[in-house]
């Protein structure tokens, strides 16, 4: 009986070489991921050795008082480092997924996560709540707000313009007018604003940044959403490759495809969305880390998905402490992903493993 | 089971390219649809398959009209090859394939490895074993058009819907698949298919429909319907219907007759 | 036939002579603070087109002229508006102005006189006198006047804090807070020179070696790290969110309760604003509390708006002043 | 004129998929290139069209290189008929029709009165005119597949290249389209195609060349090369050729042999 | 022989009914953009009444002397409000038949003439430029050459990434790094520049306007840009047309592809890296009037290319009419356009005349 069993084993693995490929991708990730994790905690403008940081988790968790120095190094750490290594970690994974999503639902590997006006209409928002000089928490809704409304107006309009037919492609253009519009609107609001006051913080805020949110309530937020969003595009991870061939062939397959579309947009619209309103428009990381992932590991959601989530978590995780450590200054994130993904990308591009083509 | 369409009427918006079509098939048994290019094939297949809104008249499949099925039911009630294909991501055959079995899913559901066991038997079956793991997108007309066919197979469907299921095949593949079709047929699937070559139709021993130009279809077995008036009417060529023996067999076949004509 | 009217020659802040009407009695300065400086140097009723977008509620209610005299809403943005207002000289930073602008100003005779300094008490002081130079000899007395508080109150607060040891000198940043994120200013920025006059050190003086002094994001570890004994928040939201964030509950400043908002008149006194002149003043208060004792930050306030405004201020106002920005 | 192959090899970066290929195309002549799924064919027309560089070996027409021509000029001497087709913007057919014409203007030329004219007559001829005002966009895939002919028709090319011609034809449209080729193959056209149908081949009574599996070529004509053992090895199924009478003419066409296989 | 020539002509009526309704499309635009402009003279902030500009041309044309009021208002006339109202009319010519051109060389009706990365190059050059207080006239020369720039960097790239085959996705692919890339530069620039002063410049100069370019000399530039860059797009509009129906079938209908691509991709790129350069950057236009245009006439080149030079101009100069005389100041251009050009769009795909789908 046991002899079997192994040799079912063996034969499973002989099948499934390409699925222990996967399996080896993504543990190598999630391993990489805590390495890059674990160094980033000794790092920054406030040095703490690797010693002290042990001796501090040790007091953490021990409850053990603290001297003024050591209550420092703690702040520093639990409040200020670790949120902040979180975030951008799950930022980046909402990020990537969505966009995956948004490139599965539109059958074009083209498409970032701002196709239907999120980030246009998160923008907005920010920009708005900031000229009135809200609170954090009222920036943080307003932008929000605006960008799932960015998406809703696309919804409808798309809805009404397009009838029956050819809905993908007035939902594209639909979008592209929004986004314009909402582009434009945040132009006006600049315009508005102080040039003094208003419009630098405008300016920085709409660049993007992990350095302002970085709070264990906006962690717990984000991990929310990405759970919210994030759980249901895993599940409809197969009905997405089933999307990429079209409406017909979906929904003579068996899918819903009004209703999985719905579903899967407003999911990758709400992981957008929260990004955005909490570190501000990080444009590049939706577009490139699908691709890049798509290259490593095909076409296949039902792998991709997975994979794209944390290969998506750690290069945004790599490009913040970028971001911390070798610029002077807080350079804004979304700066700096594009100036390090541009040449990963255009490197992949001469890698010349164009299987997404 | 059996699919009947009453009086239907196809359209595209207002305009009306099927009208007052009726017919009947059931299960285990092959429907050609045989017509000039442009006289609303296609149009009908996807007013069936529910891509288009049915204009006027009912379909209705075991009596309960068909817009009463959930996707998921009517997929698998009816599987689609379809005419032409862009193709996407460069997804390898095997998921292509494997996408074909949707239906039979959970809601959230995924592929397990008894989904892929069944389709690798089916490749096996349709001899194209050897493609499993290529690119889809790399992949000839022809093999695409058999892969799409493993496709509709692996969603087990209890009709078959083929819109032109040989049209880039080569003859070899035609046969097959012509096989294919009548053993499945044999087997209790109910075929309908659209096909340009009257001889399929007569290789087949099918039941068959002639939409004509001018609106009128004719129903009933091919040996009533194809005859040399009906198909030269309806082609507006000269047909001609021979009959040979070859071994103990015998076969109808189509012959155009071509008249050199002064240019 | 035209009347001839006579004019006279004033140096831009390039050192080249620009001829202008010899009486100006319609002006339009193309930014902001100096439409707070033509009030103070000009007197009232000479602005005839703004930047309007930098116009504020208090400085209309301030200054009531301005609506008379710019009562169409003219912005010194649209060269058809100024060449519509009547203007007899336009004044501001050369980047307000295409070249083509420019020509265009040039074909209408309207002069326009380029003021380019204004990053640091010294370009201050000199675009005031420029300022005052346009208007003439009552502008130039007038200019000569503002310069000599300005850099009276400079002096004052240095002389004050001269005898304090340099290793015992209160340590201090400047902190703008905007939907979670942090900014400050470096050496680089004209408040740094308020800090110093005012015996303060800016622990991020040398914060990024960019050619900006304003407006830097800065992350609350690096502020942790830094350790500043006073901050001066741009604002009251700004105070707000900086005593309620619990990552910067360890900084010296933030323990002390020694988080004061940067008082706000016409404008914020911290940026290139007339204002400035009191803050050397204010620092010293906040910073040094014994030092400055006699330093009645009211009467400052009120003398102020008194003598270069023109303005009885209330006492209600001036709480509101000195209160800062509440946005 | 004369189109030459000799000794060619055509490839996809370094997968070689057709070896050695040599073969004549007079003016004039019909030539089929008969085959499997994925044999190459497509490719081999790829190359000749100069989409695909030659890997080896050489084409020359009239002794020349074909790389030795223009753009401008090779597309005159060949017209292509592409086998499948994705529609761009919504041009009528006209417009499509008359893009045949481009290698006819001058450098910066857009088609004048002459063009339109030309391509009238042409419609007419291949009786399809009344689609002249029609989008493409909208057509059914046969009509589009008229277009595309009357669109390499409307190049006057010397030699003409087919991919699959037929293969979304009605089979009215079949014969008119074998009809066509046959009539300008009289009219001194080179006709290039490839085809499912052996029967087509006999029709035109053509050249062919038959691509096997194991990469032997057989050049010939058609009553030398298909033969039952030939085409049963090719297609790996048992075909009968048989022979029949219609009126006083004679014809030969290919017959699949079914077995009813045991599921 | 007279008959027949009539009868001929008759014929060619009958014929080419749809010619006809072009012409007449041709004709009414025409006639509308002489109207506008001849109106957009009478009204301003300084206003001048239609008695005045006739007496100002003609001692314009006289060379009479004028009175200080009348000097003043000739002023007006002749040094800000026709410049200006031609220049619109140029650039928004130049940027709808770019804009038209991309469309047909990537064979997709959602493409914008900023699809090669021209924008943000431009982008980048001007806030250099600023940033480092240039002279307008070093602004607008750092801009162009940044913008063309961009774009060789672009057909470079593809070309030493694609080899042969694919050329038109990796060309596309390019340009969105490319683009992403030089927009992170002009981020990063707007960071590093001074936020009381630089920063509100390069702000408001990357939104665009015509107020601060109106001079013969820019005009001028921009009617010889619009020759050079124009005449090759509308000799080629033809080929323009083959070249929709993809690389092999325009090789095999006898149009060299490589060639008359680049032909077409050099001139069209020209044409918006001046519009760019001189105006900043205006978004809406060359995506939007080619698609109102083709829904008028229909996708054929041959018409819509002369007929979308019209249509653009006289989009532009109604939108730059409506933002100097509805807006104390300047709004700047690219808004309005996003605000005006997005209803009007909406309002097209409702009538649902989709013809471009
Ligand atoms: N989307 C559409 N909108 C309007 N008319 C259409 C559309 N698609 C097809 N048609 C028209 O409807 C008619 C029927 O088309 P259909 O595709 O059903 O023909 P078919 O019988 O399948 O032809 P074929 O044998 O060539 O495939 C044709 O005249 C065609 O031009
Ligand atoms: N772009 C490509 N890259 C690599 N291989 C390809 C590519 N296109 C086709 N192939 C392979 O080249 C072989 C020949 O393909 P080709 O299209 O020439 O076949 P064909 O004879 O035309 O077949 P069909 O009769 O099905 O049209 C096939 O095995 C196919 O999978
Ligand atoms: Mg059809
Ligand atoms: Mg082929």
């Amino acid at each position: 009986m046991k002899d079997t069993a192994v040799q079912k084993k063996a034969r499973l693995f002989q099948i499934d070489w390409s699925a222990q490929k996967n399996w080896i991708i993504g543990i190598v990730l999630i391993v990489t991921i805590i390495l890059v994790a674990g160094i980033s905690l000794s790092f920054g403008e406030y040095s703490i050795p690797l010693d002290q940081i042990r001796d501090l988790f040790i007091s953490q968790i021990t409850q053990r008082p603290l001297d003024a120095a050591d209550q420092k190094a703690a702040t520093v750490l639990f409040l200020i480092r670790i949120p902040r290594i979180i975030l951008a970690l799950l930022v980046g994974a909402a990020l990537s997924a969505s966009g995956a999503a948004y490139q599965g639902v539109f059958k074009n590997p083209m498409v970032s996560p701002d196709i239907l006006g999120v980030a246009g209409g998160a923008g907005v928002g920010a920009a708005i709540a900031l000229l009135l000089g809200f609170p954090t928490i009222g920036v943080h809704l307003l932008s929000f707000l605006f960008g799932i409304g960015a998406v809703s107006l696309v919804l409808v309009l798309s809805k009404l313009v397009g009838k029956s037919q050819g809905t993908l492609l007035i939902m594209v253009l639909s979008g592209v007018v929004i986004s314009s519009i909402f582009s434009a609107l945040t132009s006006l609001i600049k315009y508005l604003a102080d040039a003094d006051d208003k419009l630098p913080e405008i300016t920085f805020w709409l660049m993007g940044s992990f350095a302002r949110s970085g709070s264990y309530q906006n962690i717990l937020i984000m991990g929310l959403v990405l759970i919210i969003g994030g759980i249901p595009l895993l599940l409809y991870r197969w009905q997405m490759n089933v999307l990429t061939f079209g409406d017909e062939e979906a929904q003579s397959l068996g899918i819903d495809v009004r209703k999985t579309r719905l579903a899967i947009i407003c999911c990758a619209s709400l992981l957008t969305a929260s990004s955005v309103c909490l570190c501000g428009a990080i444009g590049w990381v939706g577009l490139i880390m699908p691709h890049i992932t798509r290259m490593l590991v095909g076409p296949n959601y039902k792998v991709l998905l997975p994979i794209t989530l944390l290969s998506g978590g750690l290069f945004m995780l790599i490009v913040d402490n970028v971001a911390r450590l070798i610029v002077p200054g807080e350079l804004p994130i979304g700066i700096l992903t594009a100036l390090i993904g541009a040449p990963l990308f255009i490197y992949m591009l001469f890698k010349g493993r164009r299987d997404w083509s | 089971m059996k699919l009947e369409l009453n009086h239907l009427q196809c359209s595209y918006g207002e305009k009306i390219i099927v009208n007052d079509f009726s017919a009947t098939i059931e299960s285990g048994e092959i429907f050609c649809l045989l017509g000039p290019n442009g006289i609303g094939k296609t149009t009908l297949f996807k007013t069936i398959l529910r891509f288009l809104p049915i204009k006027k008249g009912t379909i209705t499949i075991n009596d309960q009209d068909i817009y009463s099925y959930s996707k998921k039911d009517y997929a698998r009630l009816i599987g689609y090859v379809p005419q032409s294909h862009t193709p996407p991501f460069a997804y390898t055959v095997m998921d292509v394939v494997v996408m074909g079995r949707t239906a039979h899913m959970d809601a959230f559901g995924s592929p397990g490895k008894k989904d892929y066991d069944f389709v690798s038997k089916l490749l096996e079956r349709l001899e194209i074993a050897d493609l499993k793991n290529r690119k889809y997108t790399e992949l000839s007309g022809g093999e695409r058009q058999m892969v799409l066919i493993a496709r509709a197979l692996a969603q087990e469907p209890v009709f078959l819907m083929m819109d032109e299921p040989t049209s880039n095949l080569d003859f070899g593949n035609q046969v097959k698949v012509i096989q294919n079709i009548k053993d499945l047929a044999k087997q209790g699937l109910g075929v309908i298919m659209t096909t340009h070559s009257p001889d399929h139709v007569f290789q087949c021993n099918a039941k068959v429909v002639l939409m004509m130009q001018d609106k009128r279809y004719l129903v009933g077995h091919v040996s009533d319907i194809l005859s040399e008036t009906t198909l030269t009417d309806t082609y507006g060529v000269h047909i001609a219907i021979l009959e040979d023996q070859y071994q103990d067999q015998s076969f109808s076949f189509c012959q155009p007759i071509f008249e050199s004509k002064p240019y | 036939s035209s009347t001839v009217s006579s004019t006279r020659m004033v140096t831009n802040s390039e050192g080249v002579e620009i001829e202008i009407p010899a009486q100006i009695t319609k002006a339009a300065p193309a930014i902001g603070a100096f439409a707070q400086m033509t009030e103070i140097v000009g007197g009232p009723g000479m602005i005839s087109a703004a930047a309007t977008d930098n116009i504020s509620d208090y400085f209309k209610t301030v200054f009531p002229d301005y609506l008379e005299s710019n009562s169409n809403n003219y912005d010194t943005g649209s060269i058809e508006g100024v060449i519509a207002s009547g203007t007899q000289v336009v004044y501001g930073p050369d980047s307000v102005y295409s070249d083509e602008q420019v020509a265009q100003l040039d074909q209408a005779k309207i002069p326009f006189v380029a003021i380019n300094n204004i990053k640091n008490v010294e370009g201050m002081c000199e675009s005031f006198k420029i300022i005052g130079e346009i208007f003439g000899e009552d502008g130039v007395k007038k200019a000569q006047d503002f310069v000599d508080y300005y850099q009276g109150n400079i002096e004052k607060a240095e002389k004050l804090t001269a005898k304090v040891d340099p290793a015992n000198k209160v340590t201090i940043m400047s902190l703008r807070y905007a939907g979670g994120a942090y900014s400050t200013i470096n050496g680089q920025d004209i408040c740094n020179e308020y800090f110093e006059s005012a015996g303060g050190i800016n622990v991020a003086k040398d914060y990024t070696n960019t050619t900006s002094g304003t407006g830097l994001s800065v992350n609350t570890e690096q502020i942790v790290a830094w350790n500043p004994q006073v901050i001066m928040a741009f604002t009251k939201s700004a105070k707000d969110a900086i005593l309620s964030d619990p990552t910067l509950a360890d900084v010296a400043a933030v323990k002390n309760q020694k988080v004061y908002v940067c008082p706000y008149g016409v404008y914020n006194w911290s940026v290139r604003s007339g204002e400035g002149a009191m803050l050397p003043l204010w620092l010293g208060t906040i910073m040094y509390p014994d030092l400055f004792a006699d330093t009645d930050m009211k009467q400052v306030v009120s003398d102020f708006f008194k003598s270069y405004y023109g303005y009885d201020i209330s006492p209600e106002e001036i709480m509101i002043v000195l209160a800062g920005s509440s946005k």
